[in-house]
C-alpha cells in the first residue's frame, strides 16, 4: 500500500514560449487520492495529460512503478472526461463491454457466443456497482448526466486500471447528483485501492474526497510577460485528519476563472 | 496496328446516319461480320463532336462523320484516316432559316445561331459568299444542336443554320423562312464513314464487311415494299420521328443507294474542289491546328490527285471498297 | 400579435402548403389552352390530355423499335448507373474520409490532393473522362463518383476529425489499437453523417448523371431528355422530369427513414434530422 | 505508437502534402512523352512546351477572329456570370430563407413548393429555360440561380429555425416587433452561415455556369473548352481547367477570409471554420 | 408596495392528455422574489412561460396588474434564460443598447448620432452596475460564463421591467462565480423594487436568495398514467425569518432529475 506508483522530477512544460507548468517535484503513493485544484488556464489539464501520456514534459521525468511512463494512452490508467466519455452508438452495457471486447479479439474488436455472455455478465455486475443495473440497455443520449458520468467510470473501471484519471468529472452535474456521485467514486477508491487524480473547481468536493490536495497556481506573474513564468504546486495539503479550508485558497481559484 | 478481330463504329442520330443503328437491330452487320469472322459493336452517341473525338484518341475503329470534320478532326490531330463509304450529300438537308419573311442578305447584323465550326458555319460562310457578305457582317453565336429547336422559340433569336431533323422541327414553326440550304451548293457537305487508315490496312476484311452490310441494308430500304417501309419506319423511331417525317429528311438528302453512283461521285474532280473549298475554310477559322501555315498543309488524296502537302496526307478518299462491291467481290 | 408568432393550425397549414401548386397548375393551364387555341400543333404547352397519351405510349406500350417498355427501361438503365456511382462514392468517401481523418499521416499525404480535385468542375473534365473510360456504362459511374467522391471524402474526414478527442483518448485507455478504434468506435458513428451527406449529394448525382447520358448512352432518363429535346416534344420532358423528382425524393426519403431506423441512438435527441 | 498518434512534422508534412502532385506531373511527362513519340502531332497529351505556347498565344496574343485577348475576355464573361448568378441567388437565399425560417404563415405556403423545385435536376429543364428566359446572359445567370437558391434558401432557412429560441423571446422582452427582430437579431446573425452556404455551393455554381455556356454562347470558359473539345486541343483545354480550379480556389479564399474579417464574433471560439 | 401584481386563478396548463399543472391559485406582490424549486421535468418552465406569455393555461387565467396576461412576451417582463440569452453578433454595449433602439426606431431597430450617444451612455451605466464597466467593447463569446450571464441581466434590466423572470439562470455556473451572482441579483432586486421569479435547482440557492419559496411536486401518482395528475404548489412557504430548509426538499428535486 506503501509503494510509489508515481514520481514527477524536475518537470516542465512549455507550449513554445509559453511556460505552462514549472520545477514539479512530486510523489505520490499506491492508493493516494490526489485532488488538483487551481484557476481556470493554470495548467491542471496538461499535467493530467502528462500522467495519461498524451503530452510529455518539456524537461524532466515523471516515472510509473519507476519506469518511464509509456508516452500513450493504456489500460494502466483509466480515465473519466467531464463529457463524452461514453461511446454514443453503443448502450450501457455494450460501453462497457467494449474493453474486454478489444482485449478479446484484436482484429474484429468484437466478441461472439460464449466469450461474450462471459463479457456481458461481468459488465452486468460492474453496471450494478456504479447502480446502472437497471439501464444497461439503454443509450447514453437516453441517460442523465449523472447516470453518464456512473457509466464513464464504470467503462474505466472494468479495465482494473491501477491509476484513475478524472478531469472535473462532475461539473457539468447539479449539486444534488453530485453528493450521490461522490459517495460512489468515495466506495470505488477504498473498495478498489485504486490510486485516483480528480480535477475539480469547486474546493470543498476537493477537500472532502481528496487524501491529499494539489494547489497549483503561479507564484511569480512577470505583468508583461505573463507567459514567462508558469504555476507550481503552492499547497500539498495532506488531509489525513479533519482540516478547515484555507479561505485564501478560494481566491487562488477564482482569480482567472472569471476572466 | 495489328491483325484483331473486335471493332467498333460509333455513329450518330442523322437522317443519314440511321442506317447504320438499322443494321446493327436487323442483324444485316452481324450477318457481314460473322462472314469475315470478325465481330464489330455498333456504339449511338448521342453528342456528335464526342464521337469524332472518341474516334480520334482512338476508342473507336470507325465513325461516322461530314467531310469537314474529317479534316477538322482526325486528321488534323495527326489521325491517318480512311473514307471508306460515301453514303450520302447533303441536298437541303442543311439550311440557313431566318425569321419573318426575308432574304439572305437581310441576315446582315443579326445574330446567327449555330453549332461553331461545324459544317452548319461552313454553310453559313458559302451562303454569305453568295450575297457578297463576310462572316464579320454577322454574330456567331455557339448553340448546341440539342437546343437549337427551342432556342428559336425565343425572341433573342432571329436566325440558324443547321440541319436535319432539327431543320424540319424549325420550318414547321409559323413564321419561318429558308434562305439558303447545302441543295444550292451540291455535293459539298459529304457524310462519310471514315475508318482509320493504318486499322484498315492491317485488317482489309473490317472494310469489307462494312461495305457489304452497307450496301445490303440500302437496298433493303429503298423502294416502298413492305420490307422497306418496315426499315425506314425503325429508322424513324430510332431518331425521334415518323415514317412520314423521316422519308421528308431523306427527300433533302442525295443518298447513294448504289455504289457505282458513290464511285463516280468519289472519283469527280470535284470532290478535289470541294476539300480545297473546305480546308481553306478550316484554315481560316484556325481548325488546322497551330502547326498548319496554310491551307495546304495537311494532304488530302482522292482519285483524282492530291490537295496539299503531299508528305502530310491525313485523309483518303479510297472507292476500293465500294469498287468491290460494284463488282460482287465481297 | 407579431407575425412571427402566428401559427397556422393543422388543417391551414395543409390549404397553404398546396396553395402555390394549385396557382401553378392553373396558370398552366390557361397558357396551355391560349397558346393551343392559337395554334393548335404548338408543342410548348401541350394540354393534359397529351401528357396522358405520352405517358401511356412511354410507359405501357412496347416500343416497336426495341419491344421495351421505354420508361421502365430508362428508369432501370439510370437507377442502376445512380446507384453505382452513388454506392461506389460512399464506400470510397467512408473508407477514405475515415482514415484521412483518422491518422495524420495519411490525411497530409492525401487531403491537399482531394481539395484540388474537388475544385475542378467535372463537366470540364468530360471530355477527357470519355476519353480516359471510353463511352460504355464505366464513364457514367466514374463522373458521378469524380464529382461526388470528393464531397463525400471530405464531409466525413471533417466528421472524424470533429468526433470529441475525449472518445478516442477512453478508448486508448481502455487497450484499443488504432485499427479497432476505427472499426468500433469511428466507423460506426460516421454511419448516419455518412448518410446526410449522400442524400445531400444526390442532387448532384442526377446531374452528372443527366449530363453523362446526354452525351454518350443509348438508354436512361437523362438521354431520353436530351434526345426529343430535339423535336421539343414537351409532352415527354415533363412528365420525364417530374418522374425524375419522384425518384429523388423517395430515394431521400428512404434514405431518411433507414438512418432514422438504422440509428436510433443518433437521432434520438437531435430531433428528426 | 500507434499510427493515429503519430505526426508529421512541419517540414515533412509539406514533403508529405507535395508528394501526390510531384508523381502526377512525372506519370503524365512520361506518358506524354510516350505518345507523343509515337505520333508527334498527338494532342491528347500535349508536351509541356505546347501548354506554354497555347496559354502564350490565349493570354498575351491577340486573337486573329476578334483582337481579343481570348484567356482573359473568356474569365471576364464567365465571372460576370458566375457572380450576377452567385450574388442574386445569395440575396434571395437571404431574404427568401429568413423570411421562411422566421414566419410559420410562409413558410407553410412555400416551403413545400422549394423542396419540389430543389428536387428537379436543372439541366433536364434547360430547354424550358431557354424558352422562359431567352438565350441571352438571362438564361445563363438564371441557370445558376434555379440551380443553387433553392440550397441556399433551404440552408438560410434551416439557420435561421436553429437559432436559439431564448434569443427571440428575449429580444421581444426588449420590446422588437417581427421586423425589428428580422433585421437586428436574425439577418445578421445568418450572415456568416450565408457565407459558408455559399463557399459550398461555388461548386455547383461553375457546373451551371459551364453546362450553360456549353449550350449557347458568344465567349467564355465554359464556351472555349466545349468549342475546342472540337477539335481536341488538350493544350488549352488542360489549362483552361486548371484556370477554372485556380479562379474557384481563390474565390473561395476570399469569401472565407471576408467571413473571418467581418464577422469575428462567429469566428471566434469555432476556430477555423 | 404591497399590490397584487400576480394572480394565478384556477390554472391548469394540459398538452394533449399530458396534465402538466394542476389547479394553481397563487397571487404575488410587486416586490417579491419567488424561487421555484422541484423536479426535473415537473413543469416550472412552463409555470415560467405562462408569466412570460409564450403559453397560455388550459383552464383559469393569470392576471397582471388585474388585467388579463397579455399572450406575448413585451417589456414589463425581462427573462435571463440559463443560456443563450445575449446576442453573438453584439459587443456588450450594443447588447445593452438593443432595447433603447428598438423602443426609438421603429423601422430600422437603429440610431446614430446624438440620440446613440445618449443611449450609450445610459448602457454602459447599466454594464458598470453588473460589473461589466470594463467589458463594453467585448463580444459575448470573449466573457466568461459568469460575464455573460451579468451581461443578460444588464441587458433585460435597461427596460426597467416590473417582473424578471428567471429560469436556472447560474446553472452553468463554477460555484465561486454563483456566489458573486447572488450577493449582484440580491442587490439588484432591492435597490430596482423588481418582481423576481427565480427557477434553481439548487435549493440552498432558492432559500437564500428568496423571499418566497414554491415546492412544484405532483401530489398524486397514478402508476398506470403518470401523465393523468400534473404537479401542484406543494409548498408556499414565505421566508421572512431565518428559517431551516426542510430535509424531504432535497429528496423532491432529485427524484426525477436522476431519471
Ligand atoms: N496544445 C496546446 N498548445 C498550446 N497551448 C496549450 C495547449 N494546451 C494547453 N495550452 C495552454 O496551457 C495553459 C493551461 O491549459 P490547461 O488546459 O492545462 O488549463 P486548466 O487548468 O485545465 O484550465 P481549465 O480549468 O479551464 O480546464 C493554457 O494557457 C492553455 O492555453
Ligand atoms: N411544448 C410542449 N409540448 C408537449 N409537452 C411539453 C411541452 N413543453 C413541455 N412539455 C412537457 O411538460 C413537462 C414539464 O416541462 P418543463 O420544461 O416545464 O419542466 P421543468 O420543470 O422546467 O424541467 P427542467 O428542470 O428539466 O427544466 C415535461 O414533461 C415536458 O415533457
Ligand atoms: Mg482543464
Ligand atoms: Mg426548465
Amino acid at each position: 500500500m506503501a509503494d510509489t506508483i508515481i514520481n514527477i522530477k524536475q518537470v516542465w512544460k512549455e507550449y513554445g514560449n509559453q511556460v505552462v507548468l514549472e520545477k514539479l517535484n512530486l510523489s505520490v503513493q499506491t492508493g493516494e487520492f490526489v485532488s488538483i485544484v487551481g484557476a481556470s488556464g493554470c495548467g491542471k489539464t496538461t499535467l493530467l495529460n502528462m500522467l495519461l501520456g498524451t503530452e510529455s514534459p518539456s524537461r524532466g521525468s515523471i516515472l510509473l512503478d519507476g519506469e518511464p511512463m509509456p508516452t500513450e494512452p493504456n489500460a494502466t490508467r483509466g480515465i473519466v472526461f467531464q463529457k463524452y466519455s461514453a461511446f454514443p452508438h453503443l448502450n450501457a452495457l455494450e460501453n462497457v463491454m467494449l474493453g474486454g471486447e478489444f482485449a478479446a479479439s484484436p482484429f474484429l474488436g468484437k466478441v461472439f457466443f460464449k466469450q461474450r455472455k462471459k463479457l456481458q455478465e461481468k459488465a452486468l455486475e460492474m453496471l450494478v456497482a456504479v447502480g446502472l443495473g437497471d439501464a444497461a440497455t439503454r443509450f447514453p443520449n437516453e441517460l442523465s448526466g449523472g447516470m453518464q458520468q456512473r457509466l464513464a467510470i464504470a467503462q474505466a473501471l472494468i479495465k482494473e486500471p491501477r491509476i484513475l484519471l478524472l478531469d472535473e468529472p462532475f461539473g457539468a452535474l447539479d449539486p444534488g447528483i453530485r453528493k450521490d456521485m461522490h459517495q460512489l467514486i468515495r466506495e470505488l477508491w477504498k473498495k478498489r485501492g485504486l490510486t485516483v487524480f480528480m480535477i475539480t473547481h469547486d474546493l470543498s468536493e476537493g477537500f472532502s474526497l481528496g487524501s491529499r490536495v494539489w494547489v497549483l497556481d503561479k507564484p511569480r506573474i512577470d505583468p508583461q510577460q505573463p507567459e514567462r513564468y508558469g504555476a507550481q504546486i503552492v499547497y500539498d495539503i495532506a488531509l489525513n485528519t479533519d482540516q478547515v479550508i484555507p479561505k485564501s485558497l478560494q481566491s487562488i481559484i477564482n482569480k482567472t476563472a472569471q476572466d | 496496328a495489328e491483325t484483331k478481330s473486335h471493332f467498333r463504329l460509333a455513329w450518330t442520330i442523322y437522317a443519314g446516319w440511321m442506317p447504320w443503328d438499322y443494321g446493327e437491330a436487323s442483324g444485316i452487320i452481324k450477318k457481314w461480320a460473322d462472314k469475315y469472322d470478325i465481330d464489330i459493336e455498333i456504339v449511338q452517341i448521342n453528342d456528335y463532336v464526342e464521337s469524332i473525338n472518341q474516334y480520334t484518341a482512338g476508342g473507336f475503329d470507325a465513325t461516322v462523320m461530314t467531310n469537314m470534320d474529317a479534316l477538322t478532326i482526325p486528321a488534323a490531330s495527326g489521325v491517318d484516316s480512311t473514307a471508306v463509304i460515301i453514303g450520302d450529300f447533303s441536298n437541303g438537308n442543311d439550311a440557313v432559316i431566318l425569321k419573318g419573311a426575308g432574304s439572305l442578305a437581310d441576315i446582315k447584323g443579326q445574330n446567327v445561331n449555330l453549332v461553331e465550326l461545324s459544317v452548319s458555319h461552313y454553310l453559313l460562310a458559302r451562303a454569305l459568299d453568295t450575297v457578297s457578305l463576310k462572316e464579320r457582317d454577322v454574330r456567331v453565336v455557339n448553340t448546341s444542336d440539342a437546343d437549337l429547336v427551342a432556342a428559336f422559340t425565343t425572341e433573342d433569336v432571329t436566325a440558324v443554320t443547321t440541319w436535319n431533323p432539327l431543320v424540319s422541327e424549325i420550318m414547321a414553326m409559323p413564321n419561318t423562312k429558308k434562305v439558303f440550304d447545302s441543295s444550292m451548293i451540291p455535293g459539298e457537305i459529304i457524310d462519310l464513314l471514315v475508318v482509320n487508315t493504318e486499322t484498315l490496312a492491317d485488317n482489309p476484311n473490317l472494310g469489307k464487311a462494312l461495305t457489304g452490310a452497307w450496301y445490303e441494308i440500302m437496298q433493303t430500304m429503298q423502294g416502298n415494299d413492305v420490307k422497306a417501309l418496315k426499315a425506314r419506319t425503325m429508322m424513324a423511331e430510332a431518331s425521334g420521328t415518323d415514317l412520314a417525317g423521316y422519308d421528308a429528311q431523306l427527300a433533302s438528302t442525295k443518298m447513294f443507294f448504289k455504289a457505282k453512283d458513290a464511285v463516280d461521285f468519289n472519283n469527280s474532280k470535284d470532290l478535289i474542289n470541294t476539300m480545297s473549298k473546305v480546308a481553306e475554310f478550316s484554315f481560316e477559322h484556325g481548325l488546322l491546328g497551330q502547326g498548319a501555315g496554310d491551307a495546304k498543309f495537311i494532304g488530302i488524296e482522292t482519285p483524282a490527285g492530291v490537295y496539299g502537302n503531299k508528305d502530310n496526307i491525313k485523309l483518303r478518299f479510297n472507292p476500293a471498297y465500294m469498287q468491290m462491291a460494284i463488282d460482287d467481290k465481297l | 400579435m407579431r407575425l412571427m408568432n402566428s401559427k397556422p393550425s393543422r388543417s391551414m397549414r395543409l390549404a397553404l402548403n398546396l396553395l402555390p401548386f394549385v396557382i401553378l397548375l392553373v396558370i398552366y393551364t390557361l397558357a396551355s389552352d391560349a397558346r393551343l387555341l392559337e395554334n393548335p400543333s404548338d408543342k410548348l404547352l401541350p394540354a393534359w390530355s397529351s401528357f396522358y397519351d405520352a405517358m401511356q405510349r412511354m410507359a405501357f406500350e412496347p416500343s416497336k423499335r426495341t419491344g421495351e417498355y421505354l420508361l421502365w427501361a430508362d428508369s432501370a438503365a439510370s437507377l442502376q448507373r445512380l446507384l453505382l456511382g452513388v454506392g461506389i462514392s460512399a464506400l470510397i468517401g467512408l473508407v477514405v474520409g475515415v482514415v484521412n481523418g483518422m491518422l495524420p499521416l495519411i490525411r497530409a499525404t492525401f487531403s491537399p490532393l482531394i481539395t484540388a480535385i474537388s475544385l475542378i468542375p467535372p463537366m470540364a473534365i468530360l471530355p477527357i473522362l470519355f476519353i480516359v473510360f471510353g463511352l460504355g456504362e464505366l464513364s457514367k459511374v466514374m463522373l458521378i463518383i469524380i464529382g461526388i467522391c470528393p464531397i463525400l471524402i471530405r464531409d466525413l474526414q471533417l466528421r472524424t476529425q470533429t468526433l470529441p478527442s475525449e472518445q478516442l483518448l477512453k478508448a486508448q485507455t481502455l487497450g484499443a489499437n488504432s485499427w479497432q478504434i476505427m472499426i468500433r468506435v469511428v466507423l460506426p458513428q460516421v454511419l448516419p453523417p455518412l448518410l446526410s451527406a449522400v442524400r445531400l449529394t444526390l442532387g448532384s448525382a442526377w446531374l452528372f448523371l443527366i449530363a453523362g447520358e446526354a452525351i454518350a448512352a443509348t438508354e436512361g432518363l437523362g438521354y431520353r431528355i436530351f434526345l426529343i429535346r430535339r423535336y421539343l416534344a414537351m409532352d415527354v420532358i415533363l412528365p420525364y422530369v417530374i418522374w425524375i423528382a419522384i425518384l429523388a425524393f423517395v430515394m431521400d426519403t428512404l434514405l431518411r427513414l433507414l438512418s432514422k431506423h438504422a440509428f436510433p441512438w443518433y437521432h434520438g435527441k437531435r430531433g428528426s434530422e
